[in-house]
């Protein structure tokens, strides 16, 4: 089983519909720890993303990647638009050339992807920020990979590792980004980041395994 | 929320347009986003850029003596970095171009994929970190001191030697030098509200302040009990002359590799020999009259500690919306600082001789 | 109520200590309470007061090429006559002095009294009536238009005047036409605290506007509905350029026969051949990138209509404390009173040239 | 039976002791229809008045009006501050030399006063501000002179007749001083320096009658 090209296509025009209808749960997220714009941040680019993905539908998911992380990268701004700019600029080159991909793929694609991010921004585990969330996410995946799960298993588990990942930035003060200068104040929130990466994660689960 | 605009999406837009329809000298253009003017001479190109919200930071800096041109990103979101490129490409006359960036993670990333843009084009670009806010204690375990007011202070004096024909690395030297002697401390009464999110970032008691705050309505350091503008204004004296010395890694466009390093870099020390430059500035919300009486304190306290003030400038320059606040922003100058400041600008927001 | 205040009783005192400090230049004498500066050329003494709580007015704008002095009263309070009287006798330079005064009941009354004084004391003293604030419609039932923004519009341009050498009676011409040909109206989001009284003055709702508001936090000419600034600002507009000739009796001082006459004269019309001085004004909680979206609507507006504007200053110039909101003001210009706007001035709060 | 000198000062000395005490209130009237100052404005005089007059208890009751006038007009500010000024000091025509007064001073040392707030502000009946309460205690002073009453009785009447006439403001619409901008919307409020005439008619009726 893999995932079509269909269903990544699927998955960033949810994820745009999500941002859309979590904006201002995530702004205010953003408003407990930070300076309340992230919902209102990654509904304005996925919503490009959405635009324009339509005229790039015939590519393989390496451009479609690639074209997505630009995107994002010149219309969310702040700190998430360079990050998730480059998570899917670096994301895109396990995706090159093909019409679909396997679990191998997508555990690469993240993997890569979080590497960009870190390579950006430096962030550490910990840290609280969305890399929390995409490292469990990856750890979930090459487990499943080890443990031979099938791709739908993996989605499965994913989409809790993802939550977890999510709910552990909770408890975590902030040493990067905006909600760092907080100190201890930020322990206690869950880092809207953190969360918009869950949503995307829980995205494509629901997108490929359909709804849970 | 009672704000006097008409759509939210469309606040940074029409601010930019008024800005524009007001002083026919700067242009505007809308996508990608950014203002600039055509300086009197060939000079090195200054260019800012930051989230929106500052106002007049930063497009209010632009003109003869200061900014070259400015990429203002959306309500407290830090601009693109297509902003940042095609704002470059329109103002580059051959001398290089130099960015001022707050140290925020948002401007920094997008102000680094910009620079390596550009270099990609061969245009000579170099980029400060400006980091003056000492509210932050350390930068091991935060993204490290915030760039705010000293912002207004360094634009214009770096202006003043673009003007006078100096090189972008001289431009680069002196505005490190300055981020270096400079200081700066907040407090809000009241935060503001961000237009998108419709309600007050957070919500202080008649007998609070959030102490140590920054320009985007996070909440600050800490909150403290206020009591009266005197022993406000002494807890800030305290946070700015007190302060630590105060390392932390920068980086620098190393324009012959091309490619990044990293410089370790520590702060100045004030002393009683300097004069200093002063900006008691408002964040938005706060009228000129509370604006005097934070003046008054501080210059008092100022006299009675044997801090020299050289000049100062009372209003609001670097804002957060309506915040309700003030920052104090000390910068230790010597001569050649204060003639720099002295020099003649023209900005919608900052004027003399001329 | 949080302010950055020590205590209610001071709050005039040491704002005023905090411009002194600020702008060793101006001197500031407490005991009766006025702020006055040293001109640089012997010429007509320009004077100015009124409530505080206006800032920068009055105070901000004694300077160079503007005005000789002021005297603050209390907080929307004016000030009485042994202020004006003592300032006058330190100010004048023997070419006589004149009196700007916005028409308040209170205001002209105390003026009116220290002219008094100073006519037995062989001053040669005059002065001035400004009415600009349109949204009082008549004369007859109501205590006349009130004095607002125009002032800061016509203290430059007099001031200017008194600076190239005119003589007291060519001020007074001078004045008086200014104030003829200016127009203003005010539009309040939120209430005003006055420190004394502790609590806002009125409570709007979220679509609510004080239409036609003064500066001194009393409640508007009628509550309107409130949704968006182009159309408050469409409002504000047709109040402004729909007004009717508007006469009404001024008293002035007749200096041979040492009494008032009273003298019936008549604003003048607005037309579209001329250039018109536009201020848009915050009242003082208001950020500017909200004054920024206003004057877009304005100067949309103009344009649209053929109005054409030659000048414009967007900013705090006359405000009311804390208040949230702005005031147009439009003034009809013709060359003379261009040159005399772009004159050298140097001023806390206006400067330019200089 | 004569109002003494003494007596003169307890009323302005209570004058003072009421404003202090009145002053919110009186500040919150003028908050409804004018600039939320005239409690304070008529406390910072009167304090001043206090303050003065220990200093000219030995001269007449001309000189301790003309003083009162003199101070209120160089301390009150406002419309209120050269009103009340004028006032005191055309009243004190009428008590010059004396150290006592009788009922007929008493009326042209207020028909005086109220002459030349007229004269200064020119209001006229009905125009909604402390001349209402004014003309309505003269008249009732002239009432009780015709009716033969004695000083008491008419004193008592004044009180009720400045009562009456602050609560008349109540439905007038201002045309004079800044109730007068806000045209009908001034109409159901109080006047707030017609309130402050009144308080200090009954404060003269109270000291010398004593308290109702
Ligand atoms: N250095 C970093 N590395 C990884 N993620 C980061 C870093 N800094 C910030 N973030 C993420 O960005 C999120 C904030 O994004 P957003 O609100 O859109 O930008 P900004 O903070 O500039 O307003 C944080 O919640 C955090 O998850
Ligand atoms: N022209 C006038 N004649 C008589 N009384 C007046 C006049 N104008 C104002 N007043 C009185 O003054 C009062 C207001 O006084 P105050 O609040 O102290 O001054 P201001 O209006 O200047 O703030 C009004 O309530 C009214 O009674
Ligand atoms: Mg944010
Ligand atoms: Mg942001
Ligand atoms: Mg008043
Ligand atoms: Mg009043």
């Amino acid at each position: 089983m893999t995932i079509e090209k269909s269903q990544i296509l699927n998955w960033l025009n949810s994820c745009a519909d999500i941002f859309a209808k979590e904006r201002d749960y995530l702004t205010q997220l953003d408003a407990d720890i930070g300076d309340a714009d992230h919902g209102i941040n990654m509904n304005r680019g996925f919503e490009r993303v959405k635009d324009k993905i339509t005229t790039i539908e015939d590519q393989d998911i390496g451009t479609i990647f690639k074209t997505t992380g630009m995107t994002l990268l010149s219309s969310v701004g702040g700190a998430s638009g360079p990050l998730y700019g480059t998570f899917f600029i670096r994301a895109a080159a396990a995706g090159n050339g093909k019409q679909s991909i396997d679990l191998n793929d997508l555990c690469q694609i993240f993997s890569d992807g979080v590497d960009g991010v870190v390579a950006r921004g430096k962030a550490q585990p910990g840290d609280k920020t969305m890399c929390d969330v995409w490292w469990t996410v990856v750890e979930a995946l090459e487990k499943s990979k080890d443990e031979g799960q099938d791709l739908q298993q993996a989605l499965v588990a994913m989409g809790e590792a993802s939550e977890k990942g999510a709910a552990a930035t909770i408890e975590m003060q902030a040493k990067k980004g905006r909600a760092s200068y907080l100190g201890e104040r930020s322990i206690g929130h869950q880092d809207p980041g953190a969360t918009s990466s869950m949503m995307m994660v829980k995205a494509l689960r629901d997108v490929v395994v359909g709804q849970a | 929320m009672k704000k006097l605009i008409n759509n939210v999406d469309d606040i940074v837009k029409e601010q930019l347009e008024g800005m524009a329809l007001a002083h026919p000298e700067l242009k505007f253009n809308d996508e990608p986003r950014y203002v600039w003017h055509e300086p009197k001479q060939k000079q090195v190109a200054l260019l800012s850029g930051g989230g929106s919200g500052h106002e007049p930071l930063h497009a209010g800096f632009i003109g003869d003596g200061m900014l070259t041109g400015a990429c203002p990103g959306e309500v407290f979101t830090s601009p693109t970095p297509d902003q940042m490129y095609e704002c470059a490409q329109k103002v580059d006359a051959g001398e290089g171009v130099l960015f001022f960036v707050k140290n925020y993670t948002g401007d920094v990333l997008n102000f680094e994929t910009a620079v390596e843009l550009l270099h990609g084009d061969d245009v000579k670009v170099g980029s400060i970190i400006i980091d003056d806010d000492v509210a932050v204690k350390d930068s091991l375990y935060t993204a490290g001191r915030r760039g705010v007011a000293a912002t207004v202070l360094l634009e214009k004096i770096v202006g003043a030697a673009a003007a006078q024909g100096q090189s972008l690395e001289q431009c680069e030297a002196l505005a490190r030098r300055v981020n270096n002697q400079a200081r700066s401390f907040g407090v809000a009464l009241q935060a503001c509200t961000v237009p998108a999110a419709g309600k007050p970032s957070f919500v202080l008691a008649d007998n609070e302040v959030e102490f140590g705050v920054g320009i985007h309505g996070e909440p600050g350091i800490e909150r403290r009990e206020f009591t009266d503008v005197k022993t406000l204004v002494e807890q800030v004296f305290s946070e700015l002359v007190d302060c630590p010395d105060y390392s932390r890694t920068l980086r620098e466009w190393d324009r012959e590799k091309g490619e990044w390093t990293e410089l370790e870099t520590t702060t100045e020390r004030f002393d009683l020999d300097s004069e200093y430059i002063v900006l008691v500035n408002g964040l938005g919300g706060t009228p000129q009259c509370e604006l005097l009486g934070v003046y008054r304190e501080f210059a008092l306290k100022c006299k009675a500690t044997g801090y020299n003030i050289g000049r100062q400038l009372i209003g609001d320059y670097c804002t957060a919306l309506n915040m309700e606040g003030f920052s104090i922003t000390m910068l230790k100058a010597d001569k050649e600082l204060l003639e720099l400041w002295d020099a003649a600008v023209n900005t919608p927001a900052l004027r003399w001789k001329c």
